[in-house]
């Protein structure tokens, strides 16, 4: 029998900061096969430091190669952030279930970030401008505290003026310079009319999903039509170690992504 | 490179130190495949002026006077550790607190400059503290495991959760099925329970939990005279809470 | 495999217990002051088949509160090596249960092979229950749902044992002794004997367990779990002694070189204050259950509702060994679930 | 030569104290064994407290000699409170005690005195050149610890040692146990006695006439129990019952000093090791009067330097006797005992010897078993007297050949290091006063 903890192996060939806190790593994994969806995550780390989860930051078209995003919060995080290029990482994963792509093809799309909940929708992101001809409007909605704090700022430079992706931003406390929105994540819904048949994707800090949800029942979408990414405490990313567990769902193996409509209901999810 | 370490010393037994001479030649040695003594006064004459990467402080801080030597050794150093209940809390000197009158009642009505002492503090009330490695005695063991973390650039692992735990993975008889009290249900873990697994209560040498429930265990222990165990290591702690 | 029934004499029992001795490592129920434990047998003497419930269940024989998941070293990890055959003899059926639930939880979706490695070279060797704990309610306790995992069982009847068989590796004991096929009036003692002790247990739940998970999981939002839970100490101990919490925590170490290490899992408890927090960066911190009570509910919602559908009814075998060892006495599942079942 | 030396923070002695000279053309204007450790108040602590609290908090006095404190706190307990224990619990204690003899003594001889022998400032740099000897260090001090641990649970602040006896029993196993420890130690021992004698000439040669202080009781080399005897060095013996044991050893004040002195026939005494050797030589252990002989120990020996070479006999002197009383238990068997309960309550005293010689303790507690008065009197606050008394007289001895300024203070550091002195236990008590 397989050990399911005994990790594979990835080298890092770049690595960039987004910010001071954040480190963008480009990682290459020789393994043939190796394959995961957007939405996914890996448990990620160093011998002696530990493992964390970490989303794929990235379309899996692009495999070999894949990335991360990794904001130094602690014991592993700040580990990884020592490391140099050409230095090996390890990971097991894909883990759990990622976003519905099949679902979602053929339809409108909107997925709204706050924060680093860019990160893991960015493979879907780049998934969907990948394949972009199998879906139909696609949205992104993006929101941080300040302008300092956007992410991936090439890509959103490109994402702002490329006709394939209607890319909103705004952010709560502006800079001198900041041209763009003012105000929470929100307040874009006042200024882009979104398709109440529309497919949703939402993924940031907590407290941002009641607010979202309140704007998407507004203008009608149903909740099957919604999808959310979870953070939870996480040990062993294979439904063992207990520590995720909302209810009767395991996010590591249930989620991370779930469904709305499944988890409305579900007492401590939201 | 080693790692530069070093060892103080203030208001405490030194039983701390002695623990560490406890560990053995093959971990002894192994330490020093990681590590470089560059001050250990009670074993070494040595002493160094260079930047010391890791400063372990023992004792608590009882007299005016010692905090001119805990800021050099602050400046001198990367990292502070606090090891040992003295240093992390005040630890049993902080005792004294609770007698009226604890001067003159052990050296009576002598009165030298040398007997002055206040308030046995934590390290932390002088200097800046990186990490507490709590316990009166330290465990050998997860003094080992931090510093090797340390010297690794890593985060060291603190438990929150009380002496209960590890009781448990010892499988003791817990000491309230044999109708006895203990603190190990407010005190934090990391010692591996030795007092209740040899028939003594534990009594919080390490300190409390982030957030103990002090109002249940007072439910729990309603002897008042008993109460007054919460104040055997954890008097420092205590008077804050009491002032809350 | 079918069951086969034998029959072991009173007084070839010794003689028996010792040859198993002898041949390999055998875990049973011995005395710990007043109390049991499990623990690697060296002489009959120390077998206590008259214990009335150990203070950790054997869980802690397959999953033991400290486990390596792998070695690490510049080279990359390595499984650890596999462990040494072993019998654990003398478990009540309720710890049977409990095992059988983290069969089948340690089994899906990612089988781990560490614990299932170290499942299937033990040998379960059930026994009937002789002494029962003040606390007990496995008598009311999931009743539709009986042991299934073990390999053979002992029931104390009349002059001696009625020894079931129900796997190969439970056959395999009978070498030992000298053991005869039994006969039906033994057979029915036996069964007589273990369906009697069901209704002995000194506590009772007299709800089905559907109803139970139903009415405890409309109560998410009672104001009675601050109540019930203002006494608790975040002490984990109810988690602990569990035979089906299986929680755990992983943490890596290194050895003196800096270089190679172990990655080990530790037993880990929801009761725990930080079991749900996570680290948000910049100081922030979230715990998804920072509240005493949101911990309690926690426990109590996954021993009667949250793990039903998976197990096939609740995640708790009615050992009391929670409600014995729980120092404010709060986390008796028993007590718990009246207080919700009897509110109108 | 003038000369002005203050040696700080002195090294490789547990605890804090300095020395300080002043010599001007020649002249000896002061000699100052200073006493700077931080007070603690553990009278002030105990009181109020129960009777089953109070050796696990004087046990904090002192991290080396914690089993011999605790020993002694309940030995005074149990002797306040009519608590009678059992032959097999004095006789473990008896174990315990010579375990910790050797411990702490293997600490000073290997880790405090044997760098100045070596030359090195400390065990470590000796890595290098004697990696054996020092391995060895660590490895007899780990086995003596686990020797104490299997009996006192751990061996800084016990966990075992409670009034009436040991809250957990050893078992067989664990006594079998100790007995392949002491048969692992004996071959080590051996060898640090070879290290030892090539060393010998090292030891600076000086006498002073000094009143030697230590248990006595006719029957054995006794640790656990007995009389107060003194020695002087024209062979003259006093005995003195325990209840005199504060007359004999009149305490002081001085300005100097956080720690208290003391003096009786002499303008001071010594105590420890030597102290032991010189007053019952006769009761060693055939294997220890060998090794002494060897040595070239008799007593009444007068040079205080030689402590640690008595602490090395004494060594050999608690392997063998622990053996002999462990194999005699082993043989006879341990039982199970029920720790007994108070039978009275009032004054207790007790004195034990413990690796730095006699220490006491005293309680008075009230019906309901809280401690109403403590007093102790520490084995290094007997011996800080005598350390500055020696220093006036080997000074002028040291001027007189004419050392080197680096020589003279060395040579006075060893000289407090010798007597193996425990600063930060001598700190904590001075006055008797009952409440
Ligand atoms: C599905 C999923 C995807 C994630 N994707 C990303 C990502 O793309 N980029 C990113 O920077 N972060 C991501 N996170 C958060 C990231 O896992 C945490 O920041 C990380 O675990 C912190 O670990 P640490 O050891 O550095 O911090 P410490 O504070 O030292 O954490 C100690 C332990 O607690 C647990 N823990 C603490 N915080 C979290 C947390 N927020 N989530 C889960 N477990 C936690 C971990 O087991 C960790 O080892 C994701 C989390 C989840 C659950
Ligand atoms: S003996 Fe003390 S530490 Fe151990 S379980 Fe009981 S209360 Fe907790
Ligand atoms: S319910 Fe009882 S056993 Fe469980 S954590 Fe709370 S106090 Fe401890
Ligand atoms: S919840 Fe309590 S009674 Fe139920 S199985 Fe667990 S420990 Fe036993």
């Amino acid at each position: 029998m397989k050990n399911p903890f005994i990790p594979r192996k990835a080298i890092i060939e770049k690595i960039t900061y987004l910010t001071e806190k954040e480190a963008h790593l480009l990682l290459k994994v020789d393994e043939k096969g190796f394959s995961y969806k957007p939405g996914q995550f890996i448990e990620v780390g160093l011998f002696g430091f530990g493992e964390i989860p970490i989303g794929f930051a990235s379309s899996p078209n692009r495999l070999p190669y894949f990335e991360i995003v990794v904001r130094n919060v602690g014991r592993v995080s700040g580990a990884i952030h020592k490391l140099k290029e050409k230095d090996e990482i390890y990971f097991r994963g894909p883990l759990g279930n990622g976003f519905d792509v099949d679902f979602m093809k053929g339809k409108n799309i909107l997925i709204v970030a706050g924060g680093i909940g860019l990160c893991p929708t960015r493979s879907l992101i780049q998934y969907i401008l990948d394949n972009r001809k199998d879906f139909k409007d696609f949205v992104l909605f993006y929101g941080t505290k300040t302008p300092q704090e956007q992410l991936f700022q090439e890509d959103l430079s490109n994402w702002r003026v490329m006709k394939e992706i209607n890319f909103c931003e705004t952010v709560d406390k502006p800079s001198p310079d900041w041209k763009g929105n003012v105000g929470v994540i929100t307040t874009l819904f006042k200024k882009v009319p979104i398709n109440p048949d529309s497919i949703v994707v939402i993924c940031g800090p907590p407290i941002m999903y009641k607010f979202v949800m309140a704007e998407l029942s507004g203008i009608g979408i149903p909740k099957k039509h919604v999808f959310v990414d979870l953070e939870r405490r996480m040990k062993c990313g294979i439904g063992k170690c207990g520590h995720c567990q909302i209810n009767d769902k395991y996010v590591c193996t249930d989620g991370p992504v779930f469904r709305f409509s499944e988890i409305e209901n579900l007492e401590e999810a939201l | 490179m080693k790692k530069k370490i070093a060892f103080f010393d203030f208001t405490c037994c030194e039983g701390c130190q002695v623990e560490l001479t406890n560990l053995g030649a093959d971990k002894f040695a192994g330490l020093l495949n990681l590590v470089e003594f560059v001050e250990f006064r009670e074993v070494m004459s040595e002493k160094t002026g260079e930047t010391i990467d890791i400063s372990f402080i023992e004792g608590s801080f009882s007299r005016e006077k010692d905090r001119e030597r805990l800021i050099k050794i602050r400046e001198r150093s990367k990292i502070v550790v606090a090891y040992g209940s003295c240093a992390t809390l005040g630890g049993i000197n902080a005792l004294k607190h609770r007698k009226e009158g604890w001067k003159e009642f052990v050296y009576g009505d002598a009165n030298f400059e040398i007997l002055n002492s206040s308030k046995a503090l934590p390290i932390s009330s002088v200097i800046k503290v990186d990490y507490c490695l709590h316990g009166c005695p330290i465990n050998r063991e997860e003094f080992l495991k931090m510093a090797i973390d340390l010297v690794m650039d890593k985060e060291p692992l603190i438990p929150n959760y009380p002496v209960c735990v590890q009781c448990k993975v010892n499988e003791t008889v817990c000491r309230y099925l044999l109708n006895e009290c203990c603190l190990g249900l407010v005190a934090r873990a990391g010692c591996g329970a030795p007092c209740p697994k040899d028939g003594i209560p534990c009594e919080a040498c390490r300190g409390f939990v982030d957030n103990p429930n002090l109002e249940a265990l007072k439910e729990v222990i309603k002897d008042k005279k008993l109460q007054e165990k919460l104040y055997l290591f954890t008097s420092n702690q205590m008077e804050e809470k009491d002032e809350q | 495999m079918a069951v086969f029934y034998y029959f072991l004499k009173e007084k070839d029992f010794p003689a028996f217990f010792k040859k198993l001795l002898k041949k390999g490592e055998v875990y049973g129920p011995k005395a710990k002051g007043d109390f049991f434990v499990f623990d690697k047998l060296k002489k009959l003497e120390e077998l206590r088949l008259d214990y009335d419930v150990t203070i950790l269940p054997p869980k802690k024989i397959i999953s033991p509160p400290e486990e390596t998941l792998l070695h690490f070293s510049k080279e990359g990890a390595q499984s650890p090596k596999e462990v040494e055959e072993k019998v654990l003899f003398g478990v009540h059926f309720y710890d049977i249960k409990a095992i059988d639930m983290l069969d089948l939880l340690f089994q899906e979706n990612f089988p781990d092979s560490i614990y299932l490695s170290k499942r299937k070279k033990t040998t379960i060797i059930g026994s009937s229950i002789e002494r029962i704990s003040k606390r007990a309610f496995w008598g009311s306790v999931g009743k539709h749902i009986g042991p299934q995992g073990h390999d053979g069982f002992f029931t104390k009847i009349k002059d001696g044992y009625l020894y079931e068989t129900l796997t190969e590796k439970g056959e395999k004991l009978l070498k030992y002794g000298e053991f005869q096929p039994a006969n039906s009036d033994q057979i029915k003692e036996a069964k007589k004997k273990n369906k009697e002790i069901m209704e002995k247990c000194p506590e009772k739940l007299i709800w089905d367990s559907s109803t139970i998970a139903k009415t405890v999981r409309e109560n998410f939002k009672s104001p009675l779990w601050e109540i019930l839970s203002k006494k608790c100490f975040s002490c984990g101990t109810c988690n602990m002694v569990c035979p089906t919490c299986y929680c755990f925590d992983v943490q890596d170490y290194f050895n003196f070189d800096g270089e190679t290490g172990t990655r080990k899992r530790h037993w880990d408890g929801c009761l725990l204050e930080d079991f749900a927090k996570i680290t948000l960066g910049g100081g922030a911190c979230e715990n998804f259950r920072g509240k005493r009570y949101e911990r309690y509910r926690h426990r109590a919602m996954r021993k009667t509702a949250y793990l039903n559908t998976k197990l096939g009814g609740p995640a708790c075998v009615g050992c009391g060994r929670c409600s014995m060892q729980c120092v404010p006495d709060i986390a008796d599942p028993v007590n718990i679930i009246k207080s919700f079942m009897e509110v109108k | 030569m003038n000369n002005k030396i203050t040696i700080h923070h002195i090294t490789r002695v547990e605890g804090h104290g300095n020395i300080l000279v002043d010599i001007k053309d020649g002249k000896i204007e002061k000699v100052l064994w200073e006493i700077i450790e931080a007070p603690r108040f553990f009278e002030a602590m105990v009181r109020g407290r129960h009777y089953t609290e109070v050796a696990r908090i004087t046990s904090r006095i002192c991290g080396i000699c914690s089993v011999g404190h605790s020993i002694t706190s309940v030995k005074a307990t149990e002797d306040a409170l009519g608590i009678k224990i059992s032959e097999q619990t004095e006789v473990l204690r008896k174990i315990l005690l010579h375990s910790e003899n050797f411990d702490s003594h293997i600490l000073h001889i290997y880790f405090l005195v044997a760098p100045d022998l070596f030359g090195a400032p400390s065990v470590f740099p000796l890595l290098e050149g004697a990696k054996e000897v020092v391995l060895r260090a660590l490895k007899m001090k780990n086995l003596a610890h686990q020797w104490g641990a299997i009996l006192a649970g751990r061996t800084t602040h016990p966990t075992k040692i409670v009034p009436g006896g040991f809250s957990t029993i050893p078992t067989k196993e664990d006594l079998l146990k100790i007995k392949e420890i002491i048969l692992e130690l004996i071959p080590e021992m051996e060898k640090t006695l070879e290290t030892l004698s090539t060393v010998l000439d090292k030891i600076p040669a000086f006498e002073r006439d000094t009143e030697y202080m230590a248990l006595w009781n006719g029957k054995e080399y006794p640790l656990y129990d007995g009389k107060i005897q003194t020695i002087l060095s024209s062979g003259e013996k006093t005995l003195y019952p325990v209840e005199k044991y504060r007359e004999c050893t009149n305490e002081y004040l001085v300005e100097h000093s956080t720690a208290k002195f003391t003096k009786n026939k002499l303008d001071s005494l010594m105590v420890g090791a030597l102290a032991r050797f010189n007053n019952n030589y006769e009761f060693l252990h055939p294997e220890a009067k060998k090794v002494a002989e060897k040595l070239g120990l008799r007593p009444v020996f007068t040079n205080p330097f030689f402590n640690t070479v008595a602490q090395a006999i004494e060594c050999v002197h608690s392997l063998y006797d622990s053996l002999e009383m462990v194999e005699k238990l082993i043989k006879e068997g341990i039982k199970e005992e029920e720790i007994p309960k108070p039978s009275k309550y009032g004054k207790g005293i007790a004195v034990v010897e413990v690796p730095r010689g006699i220490l006491m303790h005293e309680y008075e507690y009230d019906e309901e078993g809280y401690c109403k008065g403590a007093n102790c009197i520490i084995p290094t606050n007997q011996n800080h007297g005598n350390i500055q008394k020696d220093m006036e007289a080997y000074l002028p001895y040291l001027i007189k050949e004419k050392v080197s300024k680096e020589e003279l203070e060395l040579k006075l550091e060893m000289l407090v290091r010798a007597y193996d002195p425990c600063i930060s236990c001598s700190t904590h008590f001075l006055k008797v006063r009952f409440k």
